[in-house]
């Protein structure tokens, strides 16, 4: 099973996390991303490309699916504006053993911060500023090909 | 051609969205931004650092010079920074 | 904030996942695992070794709190008599990047597996067997090492 | 001295727990599996293999031939299977 959403509602962990357990799974390994009110942050607004998004997600997701043999694979990102404590995005990957959804979580994160249309913009009081790209993350994704 | 621009690229621009018919001899990505920077201050300040940008063609990601051929919807914008 | 519990009761995920989010976590890395029906497995029981057990995952969750700077650490193990789909063990760890909650969590759920007393007994039907170590859990041990 | 046994070593002996006083030529574990060996017919059985068993004293793990010192608590087991 593979679920994908791009959605501006919150995401609901308790339900996300019970629906990613595929049938067999002896092992679920989830990443949960939020915003961080550190550095004086106050909001944080997420853009997406609405279309291509979506199919990029699917795109890693079956590419997670095939490496790993995994038996669920779930990736949900929330759009539009958030503040610190909210979550932004939520990944989790089944299979039967725990180095396959450990390593496939892993992958998926570092995958969709380089590999999907997503752009964050940081509000601090009245001052808003586009987040630019970390080359860490460049180097993340780059470790799994 | 629908050329869509997301993040500070459109916030530049002032829209997120607009309608073109380049030259023919606007044959990649790279030729087509620098076509569209002549189109208002607001473009050119968008599009004065073309390292700055990436794109996509039809909904898939590309190099600036990647032929655009038959495409019917290119995208420009930042690096991208989600999750 | 460490949370460790050695538990008959069910482990309720919806809840632990909620408490693991440390304040001014940018990330949460999790790993649920379960009792897999494969295999005609019908009954799982765990034995532990009380008082010991809590010692030693304190112990690793204090040594992952410090080898990656960690916000949060919760493992909840269960320990009885399971069936298929229950779930056995719960980590979670939160940290202000990704990186470090992902791999402090990797760590913990290999750590568990040859560190702490736990003994597991499989049930098909009236056959009860003791499950043997497997070779990959120690080496998947010794990586961290 | 508190000797506690779990699973298949708990089994076959019959009882998880029982108090020793074993002689003082029981130095380590090793000699203290040897000596418990005799007790029964299942504590042979229990021990027949020793590099099939591991052990804690005071609740840490420990090497068959750690030295049992003032040990309060000894613990024969098979090797873990948790998470």
């Amino acid at each position: 099973m593979i679920r994908v959403s791009v959605q501006p509602a919150p995401i609901d962990l308790a339900t996300e996390i019970a629906g990613a357990e595929g049938r067999g799974a002896g092992g679920v390994a989830s990443f949960t991303g939020s915003v961080r009110g550190d550095d004086g942050v106050t909001e944080l607004t997420l853009e997406h490309y609405p279309g291509m998004t979506e199919a990029a997600l699917i795109g890693m997701a079956e590419e997670a699916w095939d490496r790993w043999k995994l038996l669920s694979v779930t990736i949900v990102h929330r759009v539009g504006p958030m503040v610190p404590g909210d979550h932004i995005v939520f990944i989790a990957t089944a299979a039967a053993h725990r180095r396959e959804a450990l390593e496939s979580c892993a992958y998926l994160i570092d995958r969709l911060k380089t590999d999907a249309p997503f752009w964050k913009q940081e509000k601090r009081g009245e001052a808003a500023a586009w987040i630019e790209p970390r080359a860490s993350d460049e180097a993340a994704a780059q470790r799994w090909t | 051609m629908d050329v869509l621009y997301f993040a500070w690229v459109r916030e530049r621009i002032g829209t997120g969205h607009e309608q073109v018919d380049p030259p023919e001899a606007v044959v990649n990505v790279a030729d087509l931004v620098c076509w569209l920077a002549d189109r208002s201050p607001g473009h050119a300040e968008a599009f004065a650092e073309p390292a700055r940008l990436r794109a996509a063609i039809d909904q898939r990601f590309v190099p600036l010079d990647a032929e655009l051929g038959g495409a019917k919807e290119v995208a420009i914008f930042p690096p991208v920074t989600g999750g």
